[in-house]
C-alpha cells in the first residue's frame, strides 16, 4: 500500500473530505453504512470499528499538525486493533502498580511483539518494566 | 485559637456587636471555608518557596537533569514527562528564555499560537509554573483566549437522576442538547442501572439535537465496554495525579494510563484524562509542593501519553484551592497550561463551589470570558438533588442568568435561550423515542403517564417511580444479549423516529473514520467534525479570532423577556 | 482555646501502659488517633472530643458491652487505626476515630482497606450519630445484625470543609510516631462546675 | 433433512429447541437456548426475544446446522396467547391503643430487672415528690443519662421510692447502671410526652432471653392494679397484646383499652356461568376461595371501585383490552387466588412506634385470551429471520408431548407448569383428549407475600429470598446454612455480609438488611410458597382430573421456571404423595430438566406430521 500523503487543511475530516480512503474492517466504504443497510443486516456492529490503516492516516494528520504524542498514541492504537477486548484489559491491569513482576511484563511485551506485531506497545511495556523496577512498584 | 464564629453559632460571651457585622455574618459567603497557607505541606496554590527551579540538561537528546533533579533521582512522573512530554529538540532554546519572556509570548496577540507551541513543547514543569507566576488573571485570560485549541467554544452538561430514572435522563439530555451543550455526561446511583441510563442519555441526546456526544462515568472495564458497544460516545473520567504516591493509591501509573488511552483510540473512541489542583494535598501527600506545580505534572503526563485532551480546573477538589489565597487564579492557570501545551481543555466549573452566588459567578468568569473548549465540564442540567456528581457550580436554575450574561458581554458561553414550547416538545419526543426503543428491545416498559410527567417535570421527585426490579432485569439483559448502538438505531427507526436513528448512526459512523480522535473534536448538529485541526484557534488580537456574530449573535440576543421596540406594550416573541 | 463554659465536659486521658490483645468477648476497642483529645480538643465542626468519646462509650455500654480505649500513635490513617483496634479487641470489633471526627467500625478478619461501616463526612457527624456508632459496634460484637447507621450527604460540605479537613489531616500526621506501640488509656470525663 | 427450531414464547422466558427432522419423522435434537421474553407474551413485542433465542439455538447447534441460516427449514411457534396477571393486597385489621394505656414495643436493651408499680411523675417534678411515695419516673427528651440517674438517686435519698423508669432516649442501661437502688427501665418511648401523668402504672422488665410474666397475664395486671372481675375483663386485651415481650409498661387510665378493628376492604363479586356470589374481602382467603368453588367455572370477577382489589382487576382488564384491541367489558377475569397474609403496621395510638402484624388478604387474578395477534407476530418473525414460520399446536398439548419425553413418565400424565404470573395444568389420558386449566397466582405472588410479610419494601430482594437458600455469616470465614450445616471460605466474605442473614443467590451473597432471623425468613418463605404453589397445584389438578378426582392421575410432571426452585417441587410431591401420585420435576428429553417442554413438543409434533406425510 503506497503511503498516502495527507494535507490536514485539505483532507480533514477524512469522513467528508477523503471518504474513499476509509473502509470498515469488513471492507465496506463509509457510504455503505446506511439505515437501510443496518436494517437489512448488511451492516453489523463489526463494521463500526476503526481499522489500523485509518488510525495510521489519522496519526499522520496529528503529526503533520505538530501533535507528535497524539500521533504516537494513534499508532499504538493501530497496533491494538488486533487485540481482543479481554486481552486489552488484561495488559492494562498488568500495568497497574504492583500488579505484575518484571518477568511477567517482559513476557507481555514479547507476546505483543510476536503475536500482534505491536512493537510500539511492546516498547511502552518494556519501558514500564524498567521504571517500575527502579521505583519499586513491581509485584513481589 | 480563636473563638469559632460560624453563623448561627452563638459565642459564649455576650459582647455588644455591630449590627453590620451581624449582617455580614449572615452572608452566604461566610459559609464557605477559608484556610491559611502552609507551604511546607503543599497547602498553597501556586507561590511556594519549596517548588523547584526550572532547568534542564540534555545529553545525546536525553534529559539527564530536570528542574534541579538528576535523572537517577527521577520519580516515575519526572521520568515519563522527561521522556515523553518534553520535546528535547525544542527544550534548549525554550528553556533559555526567561519566565517573563515566555509570559510575554503568551499574552502578546502578535505572537501566534503556533509560535507559542514551538516554545511550550520544550518547557519543564517548574518553568511552566514560573511562567504563570508572572501573570495576573487578566493576562492569563488574554493568553487563554489565544491558546484555546478549538476556535469555537463549547459546553458540557451533567444529566443524572437521583433515582437513575432513564426517562428523566432522556428528557433532560434532549433539553440540554437543545440548549446548546455538545457533550453530556451521566453517572449512576445504582451501578447496575448503567446500561439503561446510558441508552437513555444517547437516545435523549440525539433527539434533542443531532451529534451531541455522550459518556457514562463508571469503573474502567464497564465504561470501556459501553463505549465499545456504541452505547456511549466518549470517555472522560480517566484520572491522573501529581505525585507518585497518590498515583499509585489510585492504582495506576503514567504507563497504564497511556496504554488505556491507546486502547480507547483503537476502538475509535474519543477520550480525555482528568486531573486537578488540590487532590494531592487533600490526601496528605503533596511532598511539600504547591498545588499548581503538581497539577502541571499531571498536564504533562497527559501530554506525554498522547491523549488529545484533559478535564482540569481542580474538579472534585475545588474546595481546597478555593480556600487558599490565589486559589482560583491557580485554577485558571491550570486551564491555561493545558491549552498552552496544545491539549483540549474541559475547564471544570463542574462541582459545588460556593454558597455565594457572587463568588460562583466570579469563579466562572476566567473560563467564560476567554472561552475554553468546554467552559463547564459539567453544567448541571438537573436539579442539585438529582446531580450524582455531588452538585455543580451551575444548576438548571442558572440557565437564564447564563444567557443574560452572554448577551450583556457579547461573550459566547455556547448556550442559548429556547422557548418553552420547543423544550416541552423535545422532552416529550425524547421520552417517546426511549419508550419506542425500550419496547423494541423488550426492556421494561415506559408508560404514557411517565412521559407526560417527565415532559413538565424539573426533577426526579416529580416523576412516578419506576419498577426497579424490572428495570434492573432489563439492564442485565442489555448486557447479556450484547445489545449495541446499532440495535438502538433499529429500535428508533422501528418506532417511528427515523431522524433520531439517522443522527445516532451518524455518531456511530464517526468511530470508523476516527476524525473525533483529534484534539478538541466535537460534532456539529449537521454531524460535521469540528476540531483543532479544521477549526484551529486563529486569535491574533482585536478584530481576529472567534467573536459571536451573525446568526449566532442574533440567537444570543433572545431571552425569556425582552420588551419589543416596535410595540413596547409587548414582549418580543420568545 | 475557648474558655471552659460551665457545664462543659473535660476529657482526661491517662496512659495505663501498653495495650494488649483482649480476652473478653464482650469488649469493643475504641482506637484514638495520635492527637485526639490531646493537641486537638474538638472535631472539624467543633464537637468537643470529651462528648464524642462519651457518646461512643455510652452507645457500647447501653448494649451491655464493655469498651476499652487505646491510643494509636503509629499512624493517622483511619483504616489502620480502626483495624489495629479490632485486632486488639476480644470480640474482634474495633472503632477508629480521627481528631477531625471521621470514624470507622472495623473487624479483625477484614482486609485493612475494607470496613464494616465508614463515616467519611466528619462535618455531618453529631453526638447522636456517635452514640449510634458505639451502639452498632457493640451489636456487631454481640453477633447481631444491626442496620447500618444512616449516612447523610451534603453537596455543600465540600466548599465549606474540604480544605480544613486537609489541614487537620496534615496536622494530625505530624503527631505520628512510626513504630510506636498502642497504649491503653483510662478515660476521665468530668463536667466543669 | 430439515432443520427446524421449535420456539416456546412463555410469560417470562422464551425457549428454543433446534432439531433435524428427517422425512420419515426421525428427530435429531441439536441444541436448546433460553432467553427473556420481550414484551407481553403473544404480541409482536416478542419478535426481538424470539429472534435472539433462535439465533443462539442455531449457533449452539454447531457449524453443520448453524452456518447457513438459509438452510433453516422452519421455525415452529406455539399458539402463544397473552396472559395478564395482577396482584393486590388489602389490609383488613388494625390495632388501636386508646388513652396511651400501654407501651409494648420491645426495645432492644431495657435496663434493670423486675416489676415496679407507682404513680407516673415527670422527671422535672421528681424533687417535688413527697418521701414515702411510690413513683414511676418519666424521663423526657433532652435529659442526659447521668443527670437522669443523679436526679433519681437524689429522690431515692430523700425517701421517694422510684420503682420504675420510662425514658425517651435509648438510655435504659446507662441509667439503670447508675441507680443506687435498682429499678426496671423501659426506653426508646418516642412519644414519652403523651404518657399520662399522675396515673398508676406498672413497669416490668425481664432478664435477657426471657419474657415478662406479670403484665402479659390478665390476673397479673388485676393483682397489680387491684381490679374487680369486670375491670379484669376490660384489661384482658392489653395483657394479650404484651405476650412475648421482654419489657412493658401498663398505665391505668379510666377508659384505656387496646382494640382490634376490622377494616372494611370492600366486596368481590364472583360471577359464575350460572351463579353469582359476592364476598367481603375482609372475610379472608378461605371465604373467598370457598365462594369461588361454589361459582366455578368463573366467568368474571369484579372488585369494588376505590379498593386495591377493584383497581387491580380493572387494570388487568384494561391492559388486556389494549393489547388485544378488545373492548374492556368484553375481557373476562378467568381466575382469582386469595391468600391470607399479614403486614407489619404501626399501631394507632402507640407511644413508642409499636408495630403489630395486621391481617391482610392478597389476591392474584389472571385473564387470558384466545385471540392474540399471532398471525402478525408470525409475519414479523418471518421478516426478521428470513425463514418460514409455522404456528404450531395448542400450548398445553405441546407441553404434554414434551413432558412425555421425561424418562419414566407415563400416561395418564398431568403437567403442572409453574410460571411467574399463572399456574397451568393439563392432563393427557392417552385417548387424544387433553384437558387444561390456567389459574391465577404463581411466582410473583410468592415474591409479593415475602416482601410484605418481612416488611422489606424491596421486590428485588424478596425475589432473591424466594429463589435461594439462606445462611448467616457468623464470621468472615464461615456461613451457617439454614439447615444448620456450616460452609467455610478461604477468602473473607464481603464486609457488608458480616453478622447478617444472607441469601445465597446465583451471583453470590446478598445481605438482607433487616433484623429478622434465619428461621423467621425461612418460615415466611416456605409458607408463602405453600399458600400459592401447593394450593394451586391441588386446585389445578382437581380441575383437570377425570371426574375431579386427583387420585385418577397417574403421573405429574412439574415444568416451568418455578420447577427449578430448590424446594417447591418437593413441597408439591409431598402434598401429592397422599393421593398416590408419582410427582417429580420434568426432565425433558432426559437432558433439559423442566425446561424446553413446549419447544420440544413443537418439534415432536412437526416430526409426527411429516411422518404421516401430510
Amino acid at each position: 500500500m503506497a503511503p498516502e500523503e495527507l494535507d490536514p487543511r485539505r483532507d480533514y475530516p477524512l469522513a467528508s473530505r477523503r471518504p474513499e480512503l476509509i473502509r470498515t474492517p469488513t471492507g465496506k466504504p463509509l457510504d455503505d453504512i446506511t439505515i437501510e443497510a443496518v436494517l437489512s443486516g448488511a451492516v453489523t456492529a463489526d463494521d463500526l470499528r476503526i481499522t489500523p490503516r485509518t488510525l495510521q492516516l489519522q496519526a499522520q494528520i496529528a503529526e503533520s499538525t505538530g501533535r507528535r504524542q497524539l500521533g504516537q498514541n494513534l499508532r499504538r492504537a493501530a497496533e491494538l486493533t488486533a487485540l481482543p477486548d479481554e486481552k486489552v484489559l488484561a495488559v492494562y491491569n498488568a500495568l497497574r502498580p504492583r500488579a505484575a513482576t518484571k518477568d511477567e511484563l517482559l513476557r507481555i511485551a514479547d507476546e505483543l511483539e510476536r503475536d500482534y506485531a505491536a512493537t510500539l506497545c511492546a516498547r511502552l511495556v518494556r519501558e514500564a518494566a524498567d521504571v517500575y523496577e527502579r521505583r519499586d512498584i513491581l509485584a513481589r | 485559637m480563636t473563638i469559632q464564629s460560624a453563623p448561627g453559632h452563638q459565642t459564649p460571651a455576650a459582647r455588644p456587636r455591630s449590627r453590620r457585622t451581624e449582617l455580614l455574618e449572615q452572608r452566604p459567603v461566610n459559609l464557605d471555608g477559608f484556610v491559611e497557607e502552609w507551604p511546607e505541606v503543599g497547602m498553597v496554590a501556586m507561590d511556594s518557596p519549596y517548588d523547584p527551579k526550572g532547568g534542564i540538561r540534555l545529553e545525546n537528546g536525553t534529559v539527564v537533569e530536570m528542574d534541579g533533579k538528576a535523572r537517577e533521582d527521577f520519580d516515575f512522573l519526572d521520568r515519563f514527562i522527561a521522556d515523553h512530554a518534553i520535546d528535547a529538540a525544542a527544550a534548549v532554546r525554550a528553556m533559555a528564555l526567561s519566565p517573563t519572556e515566555i509570559a510575554h509570548l503568551l499574552v502578546d496577540p502578535k505572537v501566534s499560537r503556533q509560535e507559542v507551541l514551538s516554545v511550550s513543547c520544550g518547557l519543564t514543569p517548574a518553568r511552566l509554573l514560573e511562567v504563570v507566576r508572572t501573570m495576573n488573571v487578566v493576562e492569563m485570560m488574554m493568553a487563554l483566549q489565544k491558546m484555546r485549541a478549538r476556535r469555537t467554544p463549547a459546553n458540557q452538561a451533567h444529566s443524572t437522576s437521583a433515582r437513575d430514572n432513564p426517562v428523566q435522563v432522556a428528557a433532560d439530555a434532549a433539553e440540554a442538547g437543545l440548549r446548546g451543550f455538545r457533550e453530556l455526561e451521566t453517572t449512576l446511583g445504582v451501578v447496575r442501572y448503567a446500561p439503561l441510563v446510558a441508552i437513555a442519555l444517547q437516545v435523549g441526546a440525539q433527539s434533542g439535537r443531532p451529534g451531541v456526544l455522550t459518556q457514562c462515568a463508571l469503573e474502567e472495564a464497564t465504561e470501556l465496554e459501553l463505549g465499545m458497544r456504541g452505547i456511549t460516545g466518549y470517555a472522560e473520567t480517566i484520572s491522573v495525579y501529581g505525585t507518585e504516591q497518590v498515583f499509585c493509591d489510585g492504582d495506576d501509573t503514567p504507563w497504564s494510563k497511556a496504554f488505556l488511552a491507546s486502547a480507547y483510540a483503537s476502538r475509535g473512541i474519543k477520550m480525555r484524562f482528568t486531573s486537578g489542583t488540590g487532590s494531592e494535598v487533600q490526601m496528605g501527600n503533596a511532598e511539600g509542593k504547591s498545588m499548581l506545580y503538581l497539577e502541571i505534572r499531571c498536564i504533562l503526563v497527559a501530554k506525554g501519553a498522547g491523549v488529545q485532551g484533559l478535564q482540569n480546573g481542580s474538579i472534585s477538589c475545588i474546595g481546597v484551592p478555593g480556600a487558599v489565597p490565589a486559589g482560583i487564579r491557580a485554577v485558571l492557570a491550570e486551564n491555561l497550561i493545558a491549552s498552552t501545551v496544545d491539549l483540549e481543555c474541559a475547564s471544570g466549573n463542574d462541582q459545588s463551589f460556593s454558597h455565594s452566588d457572587m463568588r460562583r459567578t466570579a469563579r466562572l468568569m476566567p473560563q467564560l470570558l476567554p472561552g475554553t473548549d468546554f467552559i463547564c465540564s459539567g453544567f448541571s442540567a438537573v436539579p442539585n438533588y438529582d446531580n450524582m456528581f455531588a452538585g455543580s457550580n451551575l444548576d438548571p436554575e442558572d440557565f437564564d442568568d447564563w444567557n443574560v450574561i452572554q448577551r450583556d458581554l457579547q461573550v459566547d458561553g455556547a448556550l442559548r435561550h429556547v422557548p418553552e414550547a420547543e423544550i416541552l416538545a423535545a422532552r416529550d419526543r425524547a421520552a417517546r423515542a426511549l419508550q419506542g426503543v425500550f419496547a423494541y428491545l423488550g426492556l421494561a416498559p415506559i408508560s404514557d403517564k411517565e412521559i407526560e410527567a417527565v415532559t413538565y417535570a424539573h426533577g426526579s421527585k416529580e416523576l412516578p417511580p419506576r419498577d426497579v426490579l424490572e428495570d434492573l432485569k432489563s439492564a442485565q439483559s442489555v448486557m447479556d444479549r450484547g445489545i449495541t448502538g446499532l440495535d438502538i438505531v433499529k429500535g428508533l427507526d422501528a418506532s417511528g423516529f427515523p431522524d433520531v436513528a439517522e443522527a445516532l448512526l451518524g455518531v456511530l459512523r464517526q468511530r470508523v473514520s476516527g476524525d473525533l480522535l483529534h484534539t478538541s473534536a466535537i460534532l456539529t448538529p449537521e454531524l460535521t467534525t469540528l476540531s483543532a485541526v479544521n477549526d484551529a484557534n486563529d486569535y491574533a488580537g482585536p478584530g481576529t479570532g472567534y467573536r459571536p456574530s451573525g446568526a449566532r449573535w442574533e440567537e444570543m440576543k433572545r431571552l425569556r423577556h425582552v420588551v419589543s421596540a416596535r410595540n413596547p406594550e409587548q414582549e418580543v416573541d420568545r | 482555646m475557648t474558655d471552659t463554659v460551665a457545664g462543659a465536659r473535660t476529657l482526661e486521658l491517662r496512659e495505663k501502659g501498653p495495650a494488649m490483645p483482649g480476652r473478653r468477648s464482650d469488649e469493643v476497642v475504641v482506637g484514638l488517633s495520635p492527637a485526639f483529645g490531646d493537641f486537638f480538643s474538638k472535631t472539624i465542626v467543633g464537637v468537643p472530643h470529651a462528648d464524642v468519646l462519651r457518646e461512643l462509650l455510652a452507645g457500647v455500654e447501653e448494649q451491655g458491652m464493655h469498651a476499652r480505649v487505646v491510643r494509636f500513635r503509629a499512624s493517622a490513617d483511619l483504616a489502620a487505626i480502626a483495624h489495629a483496634a479490632a485486632r486488639l479487641s476480644g470480640s474482634g470489633i474495633g472503632v477508629g476515630i480521627l481528631s477531625r471526627g471521621t470514624t470507622m467500625i472495623h473487624q479483625k478478619d477484614l482486609l485493612r482497606l475494607s470496613n464494616l461501616e465508614l463515616f467519611p463526612q466528619a462535618p455531618l457527624l453529631d453526638l447522636e450519630t456517635f452514640r449510634l456508632i458505639g451502639r452498632n459496634a457493640a451489636r456487631y460484637a454481640k453477633g447481631e445484625s444491626p442496620e447500618p447507621v444512616p449516612s447523610r450527604n451534603d453537596h455543600m460540605a465540600r466548599p465549606r470543609w474540604q480544605a480544613k479537613a486537609a489541614l487537620l489531616h496534615i496536622k494530625e500526621t505530624e503527631f505520628v510516631r512510626p513504630g510506636a506501640e498502642p497504649v491503653e488509656l483510662d478515660v476521665l470525663i468530668r463536667t466543669a462546675g | 433433512m430439515g432443520l427446524v427450531v421449535g420456539v416456546d414464547i412463555g410469560n417470562s422466558t422464551t425457549e428454543a429447541c433446534a432439531a433435524d427432522v428427517a422425512a420419515d419423522g426421525t428427530v435429531i435434537y441439536l441444541a436448546a437456548a433460553l432467553g427473556r421474553t420481550t414484551g407481553v407474551k403473544g404480541t409482536t413485542e416478542n419478535v426481538a426475544g424470539v429472534a435472539d433465542v433462535v439465533r443462539r439455538a442455531l449457533a449452539a447447534a454447531g457449524p453443520v446446522a448453524g452456518r447457513d441460516p438459509a438452510g433453516l427449514h422452519a421455525v415452529l411457534v406455539n399458539e402463544a396467547t397473552p396472559v395478564i396477571s395482577g396482584l393486590a393486597m388489602e389490609t383488613i385489621s388494625e390495632t388501636i391503643i386508646t388513652e396511651s394505656t400501654m407501651i409494648g414495643h420491645n426495645p432492644d436493651t431495657p435496663g434493670g430487672v423486675g416489676l415496679g408499680v407507682g404513680t407516673t411523675v415527670a422527671f422535672s417534678d421528681l424533687p417535688a415528690c413527697a418521701p414515702g411515695g411510690e413513683v414511676v419516673c418519666v424521663v423526657g427528651a433532652g435529659v442526659d443519662f447521668e443527670d437522669a440517674a443523679a436526679g433519681i438517686n437524689a429522690a431515692t435519698a430523700r425517701g421517694v421510692h422510684v420503682t420504675g423508669v420510662i425514658v425517651r432516649a435509648d438510655d435504659a442501661n446507662l441509667i439503670a447502671n447508675r441507680l443506687d437502688r435498682p429499678a426496671p427501665v423501659v426506653d426508646e418511648v418516642t412519644l414519652v410526652d403523651r404518657v399520662p401523668l399522675g396515673m398508676r402504672a406498672a413497669v416490668e422488665v425481664a432478664e435477657a432471653g426471657r419474657t415478662i410474666k406479670t403484665l402479659s397475664d390478665c390476673y397479673g395486671i388485676a393483682t397489680v392494679f387491684r381490679l374487680d372481675p369486670e375491670q379484669t375483663r376490660m384489661i384482658a386485651p392489653v395483657a394479650r397484646a404484651l405476650v412475648g415481650n421482654r419489657s412493658a409498661v401498663v398505665v391505668r387510665t379510666p377508659a384505656g383499652d387496646v382494640t382490634g378493628r376490622r377494616i372494611p376492604a370492600g366486596t368481590l363479586s364472583l360471577i359464575g356461568e350460572t351463579v353469582k356470589r359476592t364476598v367481603e374481602v375482609d372475610a379472608g382467603a378461605d371465604e373467598i376461595m370457598a365462594a369461588l368453588r361454589r361459582v366455578r367455572p368463573l366467568a368474571d370477577a369484579v372488585g369494588e371501585p376505590g379498593t386495591h382489589v377493584g383497581g387491580m382487576l380493572a387494570r388487568v382488564r384494561d391492559t388486556m383490552a389494549r393489547l388485544t384491541a378488545t373492548p374492556a367489558d368484553a375481557v373476562r377475569i378467568q381466575d382469582v387466588l386469595a391468600a391470607d397474609t399479614f403486614v407489619p403496621q404501626r399501631v394507632t395510638g402507640g407511644l413508642a412506634g409499636e408495630f403489630a402484624l395486621e391481617n391482610a388478604v392478597a389476591l392474584a387474578a389472571m385473564v387470558r385470551t384466545t385471540r392474540g395477534p399471532m398471525e402478525l407476530l408470525a409475519a414479523r418473525l418471518r421478516a426478521e429471520l428470513g425463514a418460514d414460520v409455522l404456528i404450531g399446536g395448542v400450548e398445553a398439548d405441546m407441553a404434554l408431548l414434551g413432558a412425555l419425553t421425561t424418562p419414566g413418565a407415563g400416561l395418564p400424565l398431568a403437567i403442572l407448569d409453574l410460571g411467574g404470573g399463572s399456574t397451568d395444568a393439563a392432563l393427557a389420558t392417552g385417548d387424544g383428549l387433553v384437558r387444561s386449566v390456567h389459574l391465577a397466582g404463581a411466582g410473583d405472588l410468592v415474591t409479593s407475600l415475602i416482601d410484605s410479610e418481612l416488611g422489606l419494601d424491596d421486590l428485588a430482594l424478596a425475589e432473591d429470598i424466594k429463589r435461594s437458600p439462606l445462611a448467616k455469616a457468623e464470621s468472615f470465614f464461615h456461613l451457617r446454612m439454614e439447615d444448620g450445616t456450616v460452609r467455610f471460605f478461604r477468602e473473607p466474605l464481603p464486609a457488608d455480609a458480616f453478622a447478617r442473614v444472607v441469601v445465597l443467590g446465583d451471583t453470590g451473597l446478598r445481605p438482607i438488611p433487616t433484623r429478622h432471623t434465619v428461621e423467621k425468613i425461612r418460615q415466611v418463605r416456605r409458607s408463602a410458597k405453600r399458600r400459592v404453589f401447593v394450593v394451586n397445584a391441588l386446585r389445578a389438578l382437581e380441575q383437570v382430573a377425570p371426574g375431579g378426582a386427583v387420585r385418577n392421575i397417574g403421573f405429574v410432571v412439574v415444568l416451568g421456571g418455578s420447577a427449578l426452585d430448590f424446594e417447591i417441587p418437593d413441597m408439591i410431591a409431598e402434598a401429592l404423595a397422599e393421593f398416590g401420585i408419582v410427582s417429580g420435576t420434568g426432565n425433558v428429553r432426559g437432558a433439559q430438566g423442566p425446561r424446553n417442554a413446549v419447544a420440544t413438543g413443537l418439534v415432536a409434533s412437526h416430526a409426527a406430521t411429516r411422518a404421516r406425510g401430510d
